[in-house]
Parts: C-alpha cells; sequence; structure tokens
C-alpha cells in the first residue's frame, strides 16, 4: 500500500515521531518506588534524597504502578512476592520497562540456595537493565537509568537503520 | 508558646535550607571519589609483566559464601597447572571480600569499578581469566602454609556437611 | 469578527495558557520543591531542565490508555474532565488587566468559587468509578473536605466584597488604588488582614495542597483518588490540581494585593501595558508560597482537618463577617 | 444473610463504637459487621501491601475499616523471608557476618556484632580493647544512620517532606564514614569474630569532627520541623498507645519499650564491646505513644553524638585483631547474646557441634517483636494513625522476616 509507505511503521513520519516520543519517554522516567529489601535504601530512598537526585534526570517515584513507567525491583523476590511483582508489571501502562537492581534481583544473590527465593527477577518479569552490586551505589543505579535511556532511544535508531 | 508559631519556624527552616548549597553530586558529570577500602567487581592483579598473579590454589572458590566462582584448571601442581577459565558470577556477588581476604598470593582485588549496570544477562558472568598460566605457587609457599593445610583439611567434612544440607 | 469567533478564540487562547501555565507550574514546582530539599530539581533535559514537563506531558500523552475491567466504564473516563473542566472555566473569569480578561464578569469571583465546587464531585467520581478501595476512600476525604472549607473560603470574601461593593474583580481592583497614610499601598490585606489568613488556608485546602492534601496522601493512601488512572487521565488530574493552585493564588491576588496595580503605577498606559506583568508576578509570589508551605509541613489528620474547619475556621471568619461589617458601619458613618 | 452476620460466635466479645479490642479476644478479621445492628454500614477489607509506600517493605496489613476507622488489623509477612536462618548452616562461621548484614539492612554493624561476640564467647576469645573500641564507635555511627532514617521516613509518614531529604544528608555522612572504614556503604562485613577488619584510614577523626561540628544544628532543625511542631503533635501524641505492661508482655525492646517508660537497655544492663566505659543516658518516654517513640529515638541520636565524641577523645592504641584461628572450631555448647540494635534487643542464639559450620542459628529480631503489636496497636485509630504506628515501630522487614 502506498499509504504505508507514508504512515506505515517504517515511514519517516512514524520513525520521526517515535523519535520525539522517544525523548519525552526517556526523559520522563518514573519508576513505581517498590522497594523490597536492602536494595531500596540504596536505590529509591537515597535516589530521592538530596545527595543524588535523580529528579534531575526526570526521574522521580509515583505510589502507585499505573502511572510509573520503570519498575524498579530492588531487593530479594521470593516465591510469596513474585505473584505481586507480576500482577504490579501488569498494572502498569505500557510502555514499561524493569531494571532488576542488586545481585537478589539479578540472579537471587546471597540467598539463592535458598529453595524459596526466585532465581533472577527475569524469571517473572522482563527485565531491561540488570545492575549487579548488593546493594548497588547510586550512582550506579542513575547509570542503570543511563543505560536504560540508551536502550529506548537504540529502538528508533535501529528502525532508521534498517531502512 | 504561641500557637501557630512552630509553622514560621518550620518554614524559616526550609528558607534557610534553601540558601544553603545544594549537596547534590550531579553524577555523570561530577563523581564521589570512592573510599579507598570500597569493594566492588572482583578482577585480578597482574605482575609486571602482565601474567596474573593467580596460582589457581582454589582457596577464593572455597572461600566464597555464594559459590560464585569457579575456577577450571587442567595439569597438576609439579607441572604447573593451567587455567582454563575463571568465571565470576558478578551478578550473584555480594561484594563481601572474604575471598579477596583470603588470597595467600595477592592476586585478586575489589576494583572501584560500580557502574556495572548492563543490558545484557549474560554479562552477568564475567569470564576473568581465559585459558591461562597460572603463577607458581611455590614463592608464596613460604608465606602461607598453614593455611593452605587447613583448608585442605577442612575441605572433606565441608564437602559432606554441604551435601547433606542440601540432599 | 462574529462574536462567536471572538469566543472560541478567547476560549482556546485560554486553554492554552491554563496547558502552558501547568507545565510552567510542575517545573516551578519540582524546582523549588529541590532548593528547598538542597538538592537542585531537574537540570538535565534542555538548559536548567526547562523542558522537562514537557517532556512529561508528551510522555504521558503517548502512554497506554488503560481502563481497570472492574471500573465503571463511564464515570472513569468522565471523570478527569469533571476534575478538569471547571478549573478551566474559573480560569477564564481572571482578570489579568483592566482590558486583560477571558469573559468579563459582574459577579467574577462568586463565579470562580461556585465553578470550583464541581471539582469534588469529579474527585469522588474518579475515585468511586476506580472501583479501588484506596481511591474510594481518597474520594470521600476529597468531598467532605472541600465542602468544609468551601464556607470559610466564601466567608473570607464578604469582608472584600463589603469594602469594594461589588464581587467584580475589575472593580474590587480598582477600589484597591491609591495609598495610605502616604506610604501604605491601599490594598486589601491591610484592613482584612484576617480574612487573608483565613482566605490563604482555605485556599490551601481546596487546592489540595499539603498540610491539606487529604485525598492524595501519598504515605497513607498511596496517590488517592487518581490511583488506578493512568496516561493522559491521570495528565489532567495533575494539571488541574495546578490551575486550581494558579487560580487560588490569582484570586489572592485579585482580593487582597491588588491585582494588577503597584503603587505609583495606576491609570496611565504604562500601567496598563505592565498590568498583566504586575500580575502574573504577584500571581506566581503567591503559588511560590504555597509551595513553600507545601515542602514544609507535615499532613494534618483527617479528623483534625474537619474538626479544623468546622470548629475553628467556620466560626472565625462568622464572626470575622460580623466583626468587620460592625467596624465599616462605625468608620463609614 | 442474617446467619452470616452473627457468624461470630457468643463468647467472643462484641466490639461497640470502634474502639480497641481487649487483649484476650479471638484475633483474626471478621468479614461482616459485628453486631446485631443491621444499619451498620459494611465493613471494607483493605489490603495495605506488600507494595505500599508506608510499610517499609514488603509488609502486608489486612485493615478492616468502618470508615476511615481501622477495626481490626492482622500484619500478614513472609514476603521476604529468604532462610537466613537456615542459610547460615551451610556458611563457615566467618562467612555468616555477610547474611546477618542483609537481615538487619539498615544496621549490620550491630548483627554482626552479636554473632561475633556469640563465637567469641563460645571460643573464649579476648577481644582487644582497640576492637572494643573501634566495634562501638562504628556501632554508634550505624546506630545514628539508622535513627535518622527513622526520624526521616517518619517525616515521610507524617506527610512531611523535608525532613525525609535533610536527614538522607546527615546519614550519607555518616555512610560516607562508614564506607572509608568497611568499604562498604550497607554491607559492612566488617565485624569479625576476635575484632574487626580494619584500623580506620587516615583523616576518618578528622571528617567525624566536621560531622559533628555542625549537627546539632541540623538536629534542632528537625526539632522545628517535626517534634515542636503544632501538626505534627496532635498527629503522634495518644497515638497508637502501648502501655508497658503490653509492651512486655509482648517482648518489644528498643525505642517502643523505652518510650512506655521501662528503662531497658542491654548496653546498661548487659554491657558489651566499650559501652561500660562510656557515659551516656538512656532516654525514657512516659506515655508510649507514637510521639514518645519519635522522641527517644531523637533523644538516642543525641546520646550516641555524645558517645562518638567521648569516643573519639580516647582512641586505643593496640591491634584491632585478637589471635584467633584461621578456621573457627567453637566447641560444642550453645550461646545466647544479644546487643542493643536501633531497633532493639538483637539477639543470636548459637548452637555449635564443635564444627566449623554452626550447627543452629537463631536470630531474635526485635522489629518482629515490636511489630507483633500492631493488632493491638493499630485497632481503634484512624488509616492516617496506622501509618503513623507502624511507622514509630521502625521495622525493618530484612529481619522480620529473616
Amino acid at each position: 500500500m502506498a499509504l504505508d509507505r507514508i504512515f506505515g511503521e517504517n515511514s519517516m513520519v512514524f520513525i520521526r515521531s517515535e523519535q520525539l516520543f522517544d525523548a519525552a519517554r526517556r526523559n520522563s522516567l518514573w519508576y513505581v518506588s517498590f522497594g523490597i529489601a536492602c536494595c531500596a535504601i540504596e536505590g529509591l530512598m537515597s535516589a530521592g534524597g538530596p545527595r543524588f537526585d535523580y529528579d534531575r534526570f526526570g526521574i522521580f517515584h509515583r505510589g502507585s504502578p499505573r502511572q510509573a513507567d520503570v519498575m524498579i525491583v530492588a531487593g530479594t523476590v521470593n516465591k510469596k512476592m513474585a505473584h505481586v511483582v507480576r500482577k504490579l508489571y501488569d498494572q502498569m501502562p505500557e510502555p514499561k520497562w524493569v531494571i532488576a537492581m542488586g545481585a537478589c534481583a539479578c540472579t537471587g544473590g546471597p540467598f539463592r540456595e535458598y529453595p524459596n527465593v526466585v532465581l533472577g527477577v527475569d524469571q517473572v518479569v522482563p527485565v531491561d537493565i540488570y545492575v549487579p552490586g548488593c546493594p548497588p551505589r547510586p550512582e550506579s543505579m542513575q547509570y542503570a537509568f543511563m543505560q536504560l535511556q540508551e536502550k529506548i532511544s537504540r529502538r528508533t535508531e535501529e528502525r532508521l537503520a534498517a531502512r | 508558646m504561641i500557637w501557630g508559631l512552630g509553622f514560621f519556624r518550620a518554614m524559616g527552616v526550609t528558607m534557610r535550607n534553601m540558601f544553603r548549597p545544594a549537596i547534590t553530586v550531579q553524577y555523570p558529570d561530577e563523581r564521589l571519589v570512592i573510599p579507598e577500602r570500597a569493594r566492588w567487581a572482583l578482577v585480578h592483579k597482574f605482575d609486571e609483566s602482565g601474567r596474573p598473579k593467580c596460582t589457581a590454589c582454589m582457596i577464593c572458590e572455597r572461600e566464597c559464601p555464594d559459590d560464585i566462582i569457579h575456577l577450571t584448571v587442567s595439569g597438576d601442581a609439579a607441572s604447573g597447572k593451567h587455567i582454563d577459565e575463571y568465571r565470576y558470577e558478578l551478578g550473584a556477588c555480594m561484594m563481601c571480600g572474604l575471598c579477596v581476604a583470603a588470597c595467600p598470593f595477592d592476586a585478586i582485588e575489589m576494583s572501584h569499578e560500580y557502574e556495572l549496570a548492563t543490558p545484557d544477562p549474560h554479562a552477568l558472568v564475567r569470564i576473568l581469566l581465559h585459558d591461562v598460566d597460572a603463577a607458581s605457587g611455590k614463592r608464596a609457599k613460604a608465606d602461607a602454609p598453614a593455611t593452605q593445610a587447613a583448608l585442605a583439611a577442612d575441605a572433606a567434612p565441608d564437602a559432606a556437611r554441604g551435601e547433606s544440607d542440601h540432599a | 469578527m462574529s462574536p462567536l469567533l471572538v469566543i472560541v478564540l478567547r476560549t482556546l487562547a485560554g486553554l492554552g495558557l491554563l496547558l502552558l501555565n501547568g507545565v510552567v507550574l510542575i517545573y516551578m514546582l519540582r524546582k523549588v520543591l529541590g532548593h528547598l530539599h538542597l538538592r537542585l530539581g531537574p537540570t538535565r533535559v534542555g538548559p536548567w531542565g526547562i523542558f522537562q514537563t514537557s517532556m512529561d506531558v508528551v510522555k504521558l500523552l503517548t502512554k497506554e490508555d488503560f481502563r481497570p475491567t472492574a471500573s465503571d466504564k463511564w464515570l472513569f473516563r468522565i471523570a478527569p474532565l469533571l476534575i478538569f473542566v471547571p478549573s478551566f472555566m474559573a480560569y477564564l473569569a481572571i482578570g489579568f488587566s483592566p482590558t486583560w480578561h477571558f469573559a468579563n464578569l459582574d459577579t467574577g469571583v462568586l463565579f470562580v468559587f461556585a465553578v470550583l465546587s464541581f471539582v469534588p464531585i469529579g474527585i469522588m467520581m474518579a475515585g468511586w468509578a476506580s472501583n479501588s478501595k484506596w481511591s474510594l476512600i481518597g474520594g470521600m476525604r476529597a468531598a467532605g473536605q472541600q465542602i468544609a472549607y468551601e464556607i470559610p473560603l466564601l466567608l473570607s470574601v464578604l469582608g472584600v466584597a463589603m469594602l469594594a461593593g461589588s464581587l467584580d474583580p475589575k472593580v474590587i481592583v480598582e477600589s484597591q488604588a491609591g495609598l495610605w497614610l502616604g506610604f501604605l499601598p491601599k490594598w486589601f490585606i491591610v484592613p482584612q488582614f484576617l480574612g487573608f489568613w483565613l482566605f490563604a488556608i482555605s485556599a490551601q485546602a481546596e487546592t489540595n495542597q499539603t498540610p491539606f492534601d487529604m485525598s492524595e496522601a501519598e504515605s497513607e493512601l498511596v496517590t488517592g483518588f487518581a490511583n488506578e488512572y493512568s496516561g493522559m487521565r491521570f495528565g489532567f488530574m495533575f494539571l488541574a490540581e495546578f490551575s486550581n493552585m494558579f487560580v487560588a493564588a490569582a484570586v489572592g491576588t485579585t482580593l487582597f494585593f491588588g491585582g494588577w496595580l503597584l503603587p505609583g503605577l495606576e491609570h496611565n498606559a504604562l500601567a496598563l501595558a505592565l498590568g498583566p506583568i504586575i500580575f502574573m508576578v504577584k500571581v506566581y509570589l503567591g503559588i511560590f508560597c504555597m509551595m513553600w508551605v507545601r515542602g514544609t509541613l507535615p499532613r494534618i489528620r483527617i479528623d483534625q482537618m474537619l474538626s479544623f474547619a468546622w470548629k475553628a475556621l467556620i466560626p472565625l471568619s462568622l464572626l470575622w463577617v460580623v466583626v468587620f461589617a460592625v467596624i465599616l458601619k462605625a468608620v463609614g458613618a | 444473610m442474617t446467619d452470616d452476620r452473627l457468624r461470630a460466635t457468643p463468647d467472643e466479645p462484641i466490639v461497640a463504637e470502634g474502639r480497641r479490642v481487649p487483649l484476650t479476644s479471638p484475633k483474626g478479621l471478621r468479614r461482616v459487621p459485628r453486631g446485631v445492628d443491621e444499619l451498620a454500614t459494611e465493613h471494607l477489607i483493605v489490603n495495605m501491601g506488600p507494595q505500599h509506600p508506608s510499610t517499609h517493605g514488603v509488609l502486608h496489613i489486612l485493615l478492616e475499616l468502618d470508615g476511615e476507622v481501622v477495626m481490626a488489623a492482622e500484619a500478614s509477612l513472609g514476603y521476604l523471608h529468604r532462610g537466613i536462618e537456615k542459610l547460615a548452616e551451610s556458611r563457615r562461621h566467618h562467612q555468616v557476618g555477610t547474611l546477618l548484614d542483609r537481615a538487619d539492612y539498615v544496621s549490620g554493624i550491630h548483627t554482626e556484632l552479636a554473632y561475633a561476640m556469640a563465637i567469641e564467647r563460645l571460643m573464649e576469645i579476648e577481644v582487644p580493647e582497640k576492637a572494643h573500641w573501634l566495634r562501638t564507635l562504628m556501632g554508634e555511627i550505624n546506630r545514628i544512620t539508622s535513627h535518622v532514617l527513622f526520624v526521616g521516613t517518619f517525616g515521610m509518614d507524617t506527610g512531611s517532606m523535608p525532613t525525609f531529604l535533610y536527614t538522607m544528608r546527615e546519614r550519607e555522612a555518616l555512610v560516607d564514614i562508614l564506607e572509608a572504614v568497611t568499604g562498604s556503604r550497607m554491607m559492612f562485613n566488617y565485624v569479625r569474630p576476635g575484632g574487626v577488619t580494619g584500623d580506620l584510614p587516615a583523616g576518618i577523626i578528622a571528617k567525624l569532627e566536621t560531622f559533628l561540628a555542625d549537627v546539632d544544628m541540623y538536629l534542632d532543625e528537625y526539632d522545628v520541623l517535626l517534634t515542636d511542631n503544632e501538626i505534627f503533635g496532635p498527629r503522634t501524641k495518644g497515638v497508637g498507645v502501648i502501655d508497658g505492661t503490653t509492651a512486655v508482655a509482648f517482648g518489644m525492646t528498643g525505642a517502643p519499650l523505652r518510650a512506655t517508660g521501662v528503662a531497658w537497655d542491654i548496653r546498661k544492663a548487659h554491657p558489651y564491646a566499650a559501652y561500660a566505659e562510656l557515659d551516656f543516658d538512656v532516654p525514657l518516654g512516659s506515655q508510649g505513644d507514637c510521639f514518645d517513640r519519635f522522641v527517644v529515638k531523637t533523644a538516642e541520636i543525641r546520646e550516641s553524638l555524645k558517645m562518638i565524641r567521648q569516643l573519639i577523645a580516647g582512641v586505643p592504641e593496640g591491634p584491632h585483631m585478637a589471635k584467633v584461628p584461621k578456621v573457627l572450631r567453637p566447641p560444642a555448647g550453645e550461646v545466647y547474646t544479644a546487643v542493643e540494635s536501633p531497633r532493639g534487643e538483637l539477639g543470636i542464639h548459637l548452637v555449635s557441634d564443635g564444627s566449623d559450620l554452626p550447627y543452629r542459628m537463631r536470630l531474635r529480631s526485635p522489629a518482629y517483636y515490636n511489630l507483633a503489636v500492631i493488632d493491638e496497636a493499630l485497632a481503634g485509630g484512624l488509616i492516617a494513625d496506622a501509618v503513623v504506628t507502624l511507622g514509630s515501630l521502625d521495622i525493618i522487614l530484612g529481619e522480620i522476616d529473616r
């Protein structure tokens, strides 16, 4: 279809507007404040704190998952918690991203021997960025957000390159 | 005290803080100084000729509480060990520093590399050494014979106990 | 131009101003709160982060439009509009200078309050339609709160109306021209000092700001009535909150701080030209104070808030109306 | 329908007017309105948590609400159960500390210390004076980081934003010191059986002194922002009252116990580390309400500062680690050691069978016992009170669920 070339998914109009939208998404990543364990102190509390101040990047927390773009899974997810994580993820509107913060969320970390612990939150929800460390520094989390921003813009760049 | 004065005093406090300089460290542009003892990702130390100082003594593997260091070694102590692979599961490391403290040859250290975020789950496992000859253990053997002997003696009951726990 | 076209253009201009104002105010809030709290606020999107909120708006527009299955289909969709439209209507009654206004109403101040009292209906509707218990509690709180604080808010205006003899914003502002004793601007805050405080407290409650942010109450009700809203529906609620803030500050400026007048800058061409700017500066100073309070005080508890309204504010404002009427009569005689 | 409503058994007391449930009443939520009044409004069962901004982690509380009044509350735990006690049985003695750091994650030094003391008592290790001194210093610094976090989050629970952000400034200053000394911001792994892993690096005392120079002014600011505030007072006074008898009956310790007026502090009762030589007071409350708990904690920050000042005035010389065997094999036996963590009496019950692994390790986590009382404390209040009461107990889910 000729129309497809003008307005379809690979058209310049679409890609350019997506680029604008991605710029917006990239710069306004609201995270759902969902602290599970130790990492919550570093990744969510220090993050909002004055020393690191994620608000500089436009990153700030929302209590409700409906208004969030990013879910930071900050801590050990066990089997009782896993379905809550999943439910929360499902409640977030698209487009949405997940950051697995800390060793426990990445792989189960120090507790992975224990049968109750989920071996990495990527078994429950799709994870975009993994942040090793126990717990990662708040700067590591900022670096993770920068990686996520890169990942968001990469999609349109790839589409542009594929044209 | 007069009721209502507290509000104005509180507002004075916030206003005073408004004129204090912000303590924000603007991360990508400025960085905090990481203290000397800070423990982040594990790295190997190399000697002057660029060869790893690791002797494949396996103490770090045994010492790690989380069992995240895996050494595959070929050859024997007599002819010199060969490290096929030094696997380090960064994603599960809790950076406790016990492996570094236990290393009798000062071959590993906790680096200050804290920007570890990655979109790739495969990057959570790092191959620190690949297909290299292990350094000779003789040089340092004099330093810590007791340690090695003690740990070797421990290994057997450890393994038995560990297995019975998880059977 | 046909009169209809004028109305449409004016409405659109008002809408544009509202959106622009909302975006600026959200940016301002984040900056002000940031600096009050030893932080910086947004810095990285554009110079000093000024494009931060525009990015937020674009992002909210492109978010998935989401309606929980269990929610009430129509009420859920109408509620954000019912919150947004009244605050937009209130905008239209604000006069920025003798010649700059969207609609010239004889009873402008009354109109603003009448229209703003629609907002709790929208909030309650949002809370009810979401079919979420936290939202419901938030909506109920909002209804109780706004009904309680509407009364002192209106009563606090009565004194000004008595002084000016009108509810027309233009007349109220014009009657504040001149100086008292040669140095004191003839603003109504001087005779209406108590009235101003009653107004300020009630306005803070009316606009859902800390210490009266009952219906949101982050630490208690998560995000209160807006709990289930996502995307631009939430954005509308967010914008409405800030435009209510603007309206409250604008009404406060009109009633108590001489609107677009500055002492010495009255009734000449320069005053006419600078009027809107003076007005906006005053309004933004007022908004800054509201944000300053928001960034300082803890939240009051719901029962204490209601008893404060019914047992302290309303009797006090009634008393003040009577006392002021007597004083005015005595002085006037 | 009527049968449903009258499901309550006759021996259960009928609760009128939404007042608190007597201690003897059977626990659990009533899913239908109590009593025979057909006009009673239906009660609302609300899930607070596991994802809620003010449950301080992943606590899940079922609230039975009549309007905004909490009729009954039931805590549901286990969302962070990680088997720390069980995993400890497969860790060698010097490795267990890494797990315990993650149990009470805002005051790791204290948990490590309790475990190290257990081993030391079993093996009869004499700890050098310097190690005692370092443990006390780091412990008190850690206590302040924990307490200022409490002050901040409690302010947040009452809706006050600035305290949270200002306390983060103090916390960061101290966390920097902890990181320079121990190598990690939160998971210290610093206190080991026999001593500590390292002496103070150069320049730390100077850093501490610059912190101590300003901190009193900041603490006064928090008093202005919260303690003396006209909104904060009525919100917390008389809310979540727990009397001394109840507190003792529930095994509560720490600030929530001391707020009821019971003077019980392990640092005074059974001095450990260098506490016997220090001059400090134990702040006590009288009412046992949220305000008292808050005030006791803020007073404890000042006491800790007093202790730090005393500690840095006299730095002992000597080794920071006793001579301990590389592999710790405590003789068979059991031991219970307790320390005063920021949340209360933190105990380690250790059973050793003579091997290098603990046979059984049990953590007596103070927050668990402090949390147990919420079924009592929340009933009768409003939702806002529930949030404040929960915040005032200063729970850390990591050590509750373990």
